[in-house]
């Protein structure tokens, strides 16, 4: 039974990883790019639903919404301002640029907040729901539920929607989908706003679960890269069954093995995989 | 004896000489051993990250076996911590094969990603390991049971020893430049594809490369060890010690000779200047500081300072220097 | 390419306006003390806390606070008495948590600012290098709360520590384990769950070697990577073994994570200690009070009844910060005062007089704000009367329950948890 | 017989791009591929110059069996070769270009350099010998990556459309380099649309479609050749000239 309680925390967990990560393989599949700061959205994104909680007084949907939103401009002034110039530059820019990035973001966050730890006051979403013996934390859980669908639906937007497929187009051929009168500034700052816009929205989920501080931002920065690895660079479903996965394989390896180990194991995993699979599960190579 | 011409080089060299009988303050010198600290292993991420393009963000996977190899000796065997330097080296160029062969064959992001994730794979690890103290770290000797132990009441003599391989290593950078093997590092990172059509042994190239930087960034995490008497996971192999380098030699000029060095002449005294300024204080501001200079090189000036002294300096002086 | 001498002298130039600037005039009757503490990075919030508790201590002994009663020595008097009424001057740093850094800012006080004496580090790794420094230079160095055991067994004659180390507070729990057996309550195995780095590895081997000593079985030992999101795994490893305590040695974020997560996963031990640190943070009591009704804490420090030298000198805190004094600062605040002490009695600034001083330093439990039995250094520099107090949370505020001569409310076992 | 293709075929997933192809070049010899766009000829040059490995077949050069070879394997084999698009260092110079290819043969930094001025000599780019590649045009980078790969001394050299896109007078001046390294004895594969060059330089020719060989022989005889016209032209042209009379 303990099992199976600990597979249901795993999945629940792994549900948020999928859905940051999700904004991160955007931005690989279309642009070949990296940002080392996507963590910091997340960060960002539970700092902005404090201050709707403590200033505003709104519900999970107010500040999950007002994360999602604030971090979407955040995204595309983010690409305007920077990652356009960048894009053309040699590679030592392109990787010095976010990591500048993640540390402005940090440490101004520090400043902002200091340094302590902090955790959203007890919101409506409380207790804990009893599944035939598995317990499920409501937070974790409408997080997790919440996770899977935003997911699947920036997936269907990606592929069933004009829009979504005018990303894609630039994503495949830059040149060619110019020609076709699509504007790739435009489109590759829309994608840069949707994927910091997931990062506000599971920053937001997390924040209900979790108490955090500026310096959580580096370690969701890492799994999402393992994530996106293990996925397959560029695919939104990829990255949300890597990030079931990967959540399932830190509760068990931290229930079976000791919790040390379930960072070693999820980075082990990760090497292995850019090594024998660099396209992941489901990435194009 | 002929006087040598009064080149940059020269006087680069003679300030750094007669540095520390200037600023002679103990405090001076602890500035003047990070400074060239950082030059050393900015210089030797160089390397690979500036010559060759592979842009590693996992050089402390180097620096924290170099630091932690003279305190194992000390802590299990009680040898003086400098008969440990040849074993950081050692495990530093058998890491950099183990690590190299498979990671060369990604490029760019993912060759980034790849050496994180090996340094941090690493740093957890050896947090864990009791043999190498775990969390806590390890300590040096407290009190110098001898010379040999190189516990220096001054900072006078790491100084030098730490200039002298700084020298040593620019030597040996200024003379592949000139070489076969500076010239096939840099058309690496100009064109792999073009290069191999031209015969360059891309793999083989990139890896001598990589042990090569190893061996100085073992060699500079050695140097730290010995002189803090001190080291921990995070001190050691923690992701900063890594961005520092990268940051160093990019503010400077990335896969240029003097960029390190400039880099970390102008990021050292500036982090020791605000810490002393705002530190006291708390607010962090250095590494706000840190990330606003990285972000605007990225985005204004990729080549670093000297690009933008090139593009600057008059016309007629840069034609001399152009060879 | 003379753009190397331009570039040199510009840097040169700048690195020695930045430190004249910050060249303090000396004056003949003011003591300085040099205080390493992390004010930002990760430990930033117990650095900013501790700061604050050394800026109140300054303010005590350096103007006169009768109404703190006569047995706090130098609080009634301005300045030290022994000295002219020499006045006490705080020199800080910020050393990030980065033991590098801790030894350069330690040689720049020395140095530099010309402080008389040091204290700090608050990380055991900054202590090391820090007092490395203080050893070499001959200026006596007040550890105020780093536990790592060898912080004062490495022979240094400089380096003294006022605060409680890790065997203190393993031994502690073994006595207080023997009288709840002696009262018939069920300790048949204690669980450790600590984060691995210094502070909670070096206690939990100490609990986990006088466990062995006490006999009682330690049922599981937990080590985790401090500020993981998830802590389910260790709850649930916990609901398996089922022991009859639990110890927690972690920092606040981890600390408030498992009181609600053994709530979430319905998980109750019949008693939880929490080892200080995360459990003493101020903002650990308003999160999870009713989650975590009767949870155990070990501390030196008590606010006490108001009126009390104690809770006077909390409300002077709690007006400059708005908080609670925690024990953490507390034992800093005890080190600063029993430091302070030393160099009155030393009577001058000359290190050798001070550490002279240090080692007949003899203070009496009503001479203390803390809980301890006395301040007083063995040859290693360890305060060999530091002691701890147990206390436990009652609605909304930690009480004394032990040891029985000092308690002031009963011990409620086993801990009603969420339950009501 | 220096170069000789054997039955080489490559497919990516089901599609053939080249299909059984077949080519042998001796010593001394000037062989020109040609063939409409998509037709495989690029392919089957890559083939040739190790860059992909082929599905199907061998390829043997001086009699080494260089099949699966890598590219590095192959220029330290003798077989020079250049780019479609030209892929010169940008950031250094003509000089610094050329002595990259110097130096597979001469290890010595003062050797390497004495070969890459008079290579540079050779091909005319003495003026620009100090500017970063980055500042010539294309015609320039081509002529540069022609003499990159003299420096490596070849004994085969694959050119690939090297002499696409130029002004008819730099057309002449390319058509009497390659000339001129032809008599110094460099056995020459080129890859061209532009059929001046094919008809002046080459002394046979192979045309491609659909990924195989489709005619061999004299350039006069190839270009009159019914399939050969049939793959430029399309099929259609006969409709066409039925309908007019």
């Amino acid at each position: 039974m303990l099992l199976l309680q600990v597979i249901v925390g795993g999945l629940l967990l792994g549900a948020i990883y999928a859905l940051f990560s999700s904004g991160l393989t955007l931005i690989w599949g279309m642009m070949n790019f990296i940002n080392f700061a996507h963590g910091e959205f997340v960060m960002l994104g539970m700092y902005v639903s404090l201050l709707v909680v403590m200033w505003l007084g709104g519900g999970p949907a107010a500040f999950g919404f007002a994360a999602a939103f604030s971090l979407f401009v955040l995204g595309v002034f983010v690409y305007l301002s920077l990652i356009r110039y960048v894009l053309r530059g040699p590679m030592l820019s392109q990787i010095l640029s976010t990591f500048g990035l993640a540390l402005l973001l940090r440490y101004t966050a520090f400043w902002i907040f200091s340094a302590n730890f902090v955790s959203l006051p007890q919101t409506s979403l409380s207790g804990t729901l009893n599944v035939g013996g598995v317990l499920m934390p409501v937070p974790q859980l409408v997080a997790g539920v919440i996770a899977i669908l935003l997911t699947i639906g920036l997936h269907l937007m990606l592929t069933r929607t004009k829009v979504g497929s005018q990303l894609l187009a630039v994503s495949e051929d830059r040149g060619a989908a110019m020609l076709m009168g699509i504007r790739p500034d435009r489109m590759q700052a829309l994608a840069w706003g949707l994927s910091a816009g997931a990062a506000g929205i599971a920053g937001a989920l997390m924040a209900i679960a979790y108490p955090w501080s500026p310096s959580v931002g580096e370690t969701f920065g890492l799994t999402a890269f393992v994530v996106v690895a293990l996925g397959g660079f560029g695919s939104v479903p990829g990255a949300l069954l890597a990030g079931l996965i990967i959540g399932l394989i830190q509760a068990l390896s931290a229930f079976w093995f000791g919790p040390i180990y379930k960072d070693i194991i999820v980075y082990a995993l990760f090497v292995a995989l850019l090594w024998l699979r660099p396209q992941g599960l489901m990435g194009k190579a | 004896m002929k006087i040598p011409a009064v080149t940059p080089t020269t006087l680069l060299a003679a300030g750094l000489l007669i540095y520390p009988l200037i600023f002679s303050g103990p405090f001076y010198l602890d500035i003047g051993v990070t400074f060239l600290l950082a030059a050393i292993s900015a210089s030797a991420w160089n390397i690979v990250g500036g010559y060759t393009g592979q842009v590693s963000v996992g050089h402390a996977m180097f620096f924290g076996l170099g630091a932690y190899a003279p305190l194992l000796c000390y802590t299990l065997f009680q040898w003086a911590p400098i008969a440990g330097i040849p074993f950081g080296i050692v495990f530093s160029i058998v890491l950099a094969v183990l690590i190299g062969i498979p990671t060369f064959r990604l490029t760019g992001h993912y060759f980034s990603m790849a050496t994180i994730a090996v340094a941090e794979l690493i740093r957890i690890y050896f947090g864990t390991w009791d043999l190498v103290g775990a969390a806590i770290g390890l300590q040096g000797p407290a009190t110098a049971r001898g010379w040999w132990d190189l516990t220096f009441r001054s900072e006078l003599p790491y100084y030098y020893i730490f200039l002298a391989v700084l020298a040593v290593l620019l030597r040996l950078t200024f003379l592949i430049e000139r070489r076969r093997f500076g010239y096939y590092l840099r058309a690496i990172k100009a064109g792999e594809r073009a290069a191999r059509s031209l015969g360059v042994p891309v793999q083989q190239i990139k890896i001598k490369a990589l042990i090569l930087s190893a061996v100085f960034t073992s060699l500079a995490g050695s140097l730290y060890s010995v002189k803090t008497g001190f080291i921990d996971p995070e001190s050691g192999f923690g992701i900063l010690v890594s961005v520092q380098m990268v940051i160093i030699a990019a503010l400077g000029g990335a896969g240029k000779l003097y960029g390190p060095l400039v880099g970390a002449l102008i990021l050292i005294p500036l982090q020791t200047a605000t810490n002393t300024w705002f530190g006291g204080g708390g607010t962090g501001l250095t590494f706000i500081l840190y990330g606003g200079i990285i972000v605007l090189i990225a985005r204004y000036e990729p080549g670093g300072l000297f690009e933008l002294w090139e593009r600057i300096a008059p016309r007629g002086w840069r034609r001399k220097n152009a060879s | 390419m003379w753009r190397f001498r331009v570039l040199k002298a510009a840097a040169a130039a700048a690195t020695l306006f930045a430190f004249s600037a910050a060249e303090p005039v000396m004056a003949a009757d003011v003591v300085k003390i040099g205080i390493l503490w992390p004010l930002t990075g990760n430990a930033a919030a117990a650095g900013q806390a501790s700061k604050a508790a050394a800026e109140v201590a300054v303010d005590i002994i350096n103007n006169a606070h009768p109404e703190l009663g006569d047995d706090l020595p130098l609080a009634k008097t301005a300045g030290l008495p022994n000295m002219g009424g020499a006045k006490l001057e705080l020199v800080f740093v910020d050393h990030q948590g980065n033991p590098s850094l801790a030894q350069q800012l330690a040689t720049r006080l020395i140095t530099q600012d010309k402080v008389d004496v040091l204290m700090g580090a608050y990380q055991s790794s900054c202590s090391f290098t820090a007092t490395a420094v203080a050893e070499r230079y001959g200026i006596p160095f007040m550890v105020g709360e780093s536990a790592a055991l060898n912080i004062t067994g490495r022979g240094f004659k400089w380096v003294f520590r006022g605060t409680p180390i890790a065997s203190d507070y393993a031994r502690t729990y073994m006595r207080f384990f023997g009288d709840m057996k002696k009262q018939g309550k069920k300790v048949d195995s204690i669980a450790i769950v600590n984060e691995n780095t210094d502070y909670g590895t070096s206690v939990a081997d100490a609990i986990v070697e006088e466990a062995k000593k006490a006999n009682i079985p330690v049922a599981i030992r937990i080590p985790y990577i401090a500020s993981s999101t998830d802590v389910s795994a260790q709850v649930l490893q916990l609901k398996e073994k089922q022991p009859d305590v639990v110890i927690f040695i972690s920092y606040t974020a981890d600390s408030i994570l498992y009181m609600k997560t053994m709530k979430n996963l319905d998980y109750a031990p019949p008693m939880v200690i929490g080892d200080d640190t995360g459990f003493s943070d101020p903002s650990f009591i308003p999160a999870v009070a009713d989650v975590a009704q009767g949870v155990m804490n070990r501390s030196a420090w008590a606010i006490g009844k108001p009126g009390s030298t104690t809770y006077k000198i909390n409300e002077m805190y709690k007006a400059k910060t708005g908080r609670d004094l925690d024990d953490t600062s507390a034992r800093n605040m005890q080190s600063f005062f029993a430091l302070a002490d030393a160099i009155n009695r030393a009577g001058s600034t000359d290190p050798e007089k001070i550490r002279d001083a240090l080692t007949k330093t003899d203070l009496k439990p009503e001479q203390l704000m803390m809980g301890y039995e006395g301040v007083k250094f063995d040859n290693t520099g360890q305060n060999i009367l530091a002691a701890t107090y147990l206390i436990q949370l009652h609605d909304k505020k930690y009480e004394l329950i032990w040891p029985d001569k000092a308690a002031e409310a009963k011990l409620q076992w086993p801990m009603a948890g969420w339950k009501k | 017989m220096l170069l000789e293709a054997h039955k080489v075929s490559k497919a990516f997933g089901s599609f053939f791009a080249v299909r059984e192809a077949d080519l042998s070049v001796d010593e001394g010899e000037i062989v020109g591929l040609i063939g409409p766009n998509g037709a495989g000829k690029s392919t089957f040059f890559n083939c040739l110059a190790g860059d992909t490995v082929p599905t199907e077949g061998k390829i043997v050069f001086a009699g080494h069996d260089m099949t699966d070879a890598s590219p590095e394997a192959h220029a330290r084999a003798g077989i020079g070769r250049t780019f479609q698009v030209p892929a010169t260092f940008e950031d250094m110079t003509v000089l610094e270009n050329v002595m990259v290819g110097a130096y597979l043969r001469h290890p010595h930094h003062n050797d390497a350099r004495d070969l890459a001025r008079q290579t540079i000599e050779l091909t005319g780019l003495r003026t620009q010998t100090d500017l970063p590649a980055r500042s010539l045009g294309t015609p320039g980078r081509k002529r540069l990556e022609i003499a990159r790969v003299l420096a490596t001394a070849p004994r085969l050299m694959l050119l690939d459309e090297s002499l696409a896109g130029l002004t008819p007078t730099e057309l002449k001046e390319a058509i009497g380099l390659v000339r001129k390294i032809h008599e110094k004895g460099v056995t020459i594969v080129i890859v061209e649309h532009v059929m001046e060059v094919i008809m002046t330089l080459a002394r046979r020719v192979l045309a491609f479609n659909q990924g195989h060989v489709i005619a061999s022989g004299k350039p006069e005889e190839v270009v009159r050749d019914e399939a050969v016209i049939d793959a430029y032209l399309g099929r259609g042209r006969h409709t066409h000239r039925r309908r007019s009379t």
